[in-house]
């Protein structure tokens, strides 16, 4: 199973580098959320400030949905999708590898839309360590959760709009832990916030159970 | 009191409205099965 | 003769809900190499994809390569390569790298590759130049590299020669002629029949899902282009006998080998040559 | 040239064929379920009639016999209706659609029984859960001076609709009976999964955050006698009501699958008819031969 991770993992990042989606369109998308954000809430710095976790990550869960998105694209031609199932890799295998590749996309992404708040917001950090420990556990459980569904909806009709619908409920315990969890990291009473790591850690431990028991059944409904 | 009594009324009647659709649309299926039954001289139910 | 290498009895697809296959029976032996024909629609295509374990068997029983295709589908799905109408490839990966994906994905040794590819006309500079930017043509002829490498015992064809130029078709029938001697089983999928027909030892008419007619065409040796074949074939439903009436004019000059006993005791249907050189199935 | 015999014989080959492979559509065995015996369907009469009268009960006793709470007032009566409601959705009708989705996962159980059963305690649930959220904040209304506060039981229970809603979209989408119930069995599973997580959430979201209201509906206060009865009366008069909607929203979702396949079998029989006629092989000119003979 973990060769076929690898394997999924590799060739998804290796196609990322090659077009540079990522790089080119969802990086830019978030900074861009950002600034959106500083319109809604006014240019005064601090309603920006209380405001940043909960930003931070709104921007996350929008480029997780398009992250997903865009992974599960690259297998929608036909051809692709019978030769993935038809070569026999391990559905666990494809899933943790597009969990592994989503993931790797994401936390680039949030290294990025975490200096753009501390520069264009002027939020200063006092102890980064929640900041890192939320990031890592909200993103794998976010990828984790975004593949499920992800894999869910592929090859459906309507899977644009079916996407949000089924994937932001479940995400909101991330969106509140995390949200609690940057601001403790922003104002740096560590000790308040091992609850909400643990929920986020819950949630992805969690996710990533699921994806591997859930995910046989799922590929061989194709 | 008023918010109380609201609180029954909607209650009450929405589950009263969700009872009787379940009932209609029980019974159109059921005759639809049956006429469907008619046709084909044999059943189409199937459990 | 060992297990047959396609067995479906009476087996009905669902797909929707629309019935994709409506009953369909086939036998196939190991080595054969049989041509699916039909009207657009007849479920061709479905056929192949059953094969390949991409239907579900609403109905019916279908085994492939030994294995039962509802139970044991992993396992038929090892000795099973299937070539599409959109070939599998990456668009952003190199026509190496893609193979060497799907090599290393199908647990086959990527060793191979580059044979593969010389014998398809695709190797050496191709190898390097993302998928994205080759040819309809180009892009069938690596796919059909990738069969090449990885010889599976089954090959399912679906509309090979397709974008195919004559170079293209010569290569896809010395692969097919190659993969049928060495003993793998060919299921091709066409409509392109003269080119079809020649690769071909047994002829399928499928029509509206059903399998309608099975006739044995007395295909001689392939090799040069200047093959002929024989058609003693009945093309069933339709009537029309195809009495010995070669493929081309211009390819009567090459002999045929060996005589009309010979080619047909070896076809596994059975045929009855009757005096008058017409066969019936 | 070929005789004609052989071609008549070769005619009477495929007719044969084709024949064959009617009759064995048509024989095809459709299994015939007891269609509800009056026995059965007195019995769901029955509850459904139970059902009623236990809730003009609960109503007759909730809105007019109990005391007043001494802290609540009156408000309090909403008591005889939100806990009931809202433990029906979660803990029964939520609780009985994941574990029959699982149910239907797990090859050895895997029935259709159980795909129906989830889709329409789903469906139930999510009536039962939108009225929680409804008496809650009407509940909320004067004590808050406002609908909706971001209360703790209130927001995960709006969140648990929404989830809920998600396995309907995914029903409703897909066509192929097969894939449809596989897929909102996996998205029920996996929404089910995440109740406690939205619970704990919002929870400690609620509370860490301030401290949590001291009306909080969800704290049901103590109480005993009358009260009690009732409430204890509410519980019993929703879950009778709840199983018998259960049973009619199963029936139809069982005459609803029968209908598409009985259209099925009708498309099966058209396209093996379809094949008798039309199938022929397109040959190059040259190659067709005229059929000649007498």
């Amino acid at each position: 199973m973990l060769r076929d991770t690898l394997l999924v993992a590799g060739k998804d990042l290796r196609i990322e580098l090659r077009s540079r989606v990522v790089i080119n369109q969802m990086a830019p998308f978030a900074l861009l959320v950002l600034v959106l954000f500083a319109f809604a809430l006014g240019p005064d710095r601090n309603p920006l400030i209380t405001a940043a976790p909960g930003l931070f990550w709104m921007a996350v869960l929008f480029s997780t949905m398009f992250a997903v998105q865009r992974s599960f694209s690259l297998e929608s031609a036909e051809g692709l999708h019978d030769s993935m199932v038809l070569a026999g890799i391990d559905p666990a295998g494809f899933f943790a590898g597009k969990l592994l590749a989503i993931g790797c996309e994401l936390f680039a992404l949030e290294v990025l839309v975490t200096s753009g708040i501390i520069v264009l917001y002027g939020a200063h950090v006092k102890s980064p360590a929640e900041l890192l420990v939320s990031g890592i556990l909200g993103t794998v459980g976010l990828a984790a959760a975004g593949t499920i569904y992800g894999a869910l909806v592929s090859g459906m009709r309507l899977r644009e709009t079916l996407l949000p619908l089924l994937f932001l409920p479940v995400a909101s315990p991330v969106l509140i832990a995390g949200t609690r969890a940057w601001q403790i990291g922003l104002q740096g009473n560590s000790s308040a916030s091992s609850p909400w790591l643990g929920l986020l850690g819950a949630f992805a431990a969690l996710y990533i159970c699921a994806g591997i028991v859930l995910y046989g059944p799922m590929e061989d409904m194709k | 009191m008023k918010y109380i009594y609201a609180g029954y009324i909607i209650a009450l009647a929405v589950l009263f409205l969700y009872g009787v659709t379940l009932m209609v649309r029980r019974a159109r299926l059921e005759k639809a099965a049956r006429t469907l039954e008619m046709e084909n001289g044999r059943s189409v139910l199937r459990d | 003769m060992s297990t047959p290498a396609i067995v479906l009895k009476s087996v009905v697809s669902i797909v929707g809900q629309f019935p994709v296959l409506a009953g369909v029976d086939l036998r196939v032996e190991r080595g054969e190499v049989v041509v699916v024909e039909g009207p657009n629609g007849a479920g061709k295509s479905s056929l192949l994809r059953l094969c390949a374990g991409l239907l579900p068997v609403s109905r019916g029983e279908a085994q492939v390569a030994g294995y039962d295709l509802q139970e044991g589908r992993d396992g038929a799905r090892k000795h099973i390569g299937l070539l599409g109408h959109s070939p599998a490839l990456y668009d952003d990966l190199t026509v190496w790298e893609n193979l060497v994906f799907h090599m290393k994905a199908a647990r086959a040794d990527p060793a191979r590759i580059p044979m593969a590819l010389e014998r398809l006309g695709v190797g050496g500079r191709l190898e390097s130049t993302r998928a994205g930017l080759l040819s309809a043509g180009q892009r069938r002829r690596v796919a059909i590299a990738f069969l090449v490498a990885r010889h599976p015992e089954i090959w399912l064809l679906d509309e090979p020669h397709a974008s195919l130029d004559a170079e293209g078709r010569e290569m896809l029938g010395e692969t097919v002629a190659q993969a049928a001697a060495a003993g793998s089983t060919v299921l091709i999928a066409s409509h392109e029949l003269e080119e079809a027909l020649v690769l071909a030892s047994r002829v399928v008419s499928i029509s509206g899902g059903v399998v309608v007619g099975d006739g044995v065409t007395a295909a001689s040796r392939i090799g040069s282009r200047a093959g002929t074949a024989r058609f003693g074939a009945v093309a069933a439903g339709t009537g029309q006998i195809l009495a010995e009436h070669s493929l081309h004019q211009d390819l009567l000059q090459a002999p045929v080998q060996g005589t009309d006993q010979e080619i047909l005791r070896d076809s596994p249907q059975g045929l009855r040559p009757s005096e008058d050189g017409c066969n019936v199935a | 040239m070929c005789s004609l015999e052989s071609l008549l014989e070769v005619m009477a080959t495929i007719d044969k064929a084709i024949d064959k492979r009617r009759t064995v559509m048509a024989a095809e065995p459709v299994t015939r379920p007891a269609p509800w015996s009056a026995r059965r369907n007195r019995w769901v009469r029955a509850i459904g009639v139970a059902a009623i009268l236990a809730i003009a009960l609960d109503v007759y006793l909730g809105l007019w016999v109990t005391p007043p709470d001494k802290v609540q007032g009156n408000l309090v009566r909403l008591l005889y209706i939100h806990p009931a409601l809202a433990t029906v959705a979660l803990y029964v009708a939520f609780a009985l659609a994941a574990l029959s989705s699982a149910l239907w996962l797990w090859r050895r159980t895997r029935a259709p029984f159980f795909d129906r059963l989830a889709a329409a305690s789903v469906e139930t649930g999510i009536v039962f859960i939108a009225l929680t959220i409804v008496t809650g904040s009407l509940w909320g209304r004067p004590v808050w001076g406002v609908y909706w506060t971001w209360d703790a039981t209130l927001t995960s229970t709006a969140l648990l609709l929404l989830l809920f809603l998600g396995y309907v979209a995914i029903r409703k989408s897909t066509a192929d009976p097969q894939r449809r119930a596989r897929r909102s069995a996996i998205t029920a599973l996996v929404a089910f999964m995440d109740v406690p997580l939205i619970q704990f959430s919002v929870l400690w979201w609620k509370t860490l955050h301030q401290k949590s209201t001291v009306l909080n509906p969800s704290l049901t206060p103590k109480i005993g006698g009358i009260m009690g009865a009732t409430l204890a009366l509410s519980f019993v008069a929703f879950l009778l009501l709840f199983v018998w909607m259960l049973i009619n929203r199963y029936r139809i979702e069982v005459l609803k699958e029968s209908l598409e396949g009985a259209e099925m079998e009708v498309a099966i029989r058209e396209r093996v008819a379809e094949a008798g006629t039309s199938g022929h092989l397109e040959l190059p000119a040259d190659l067709r031969v005229p059929v000649s003979g007498g």
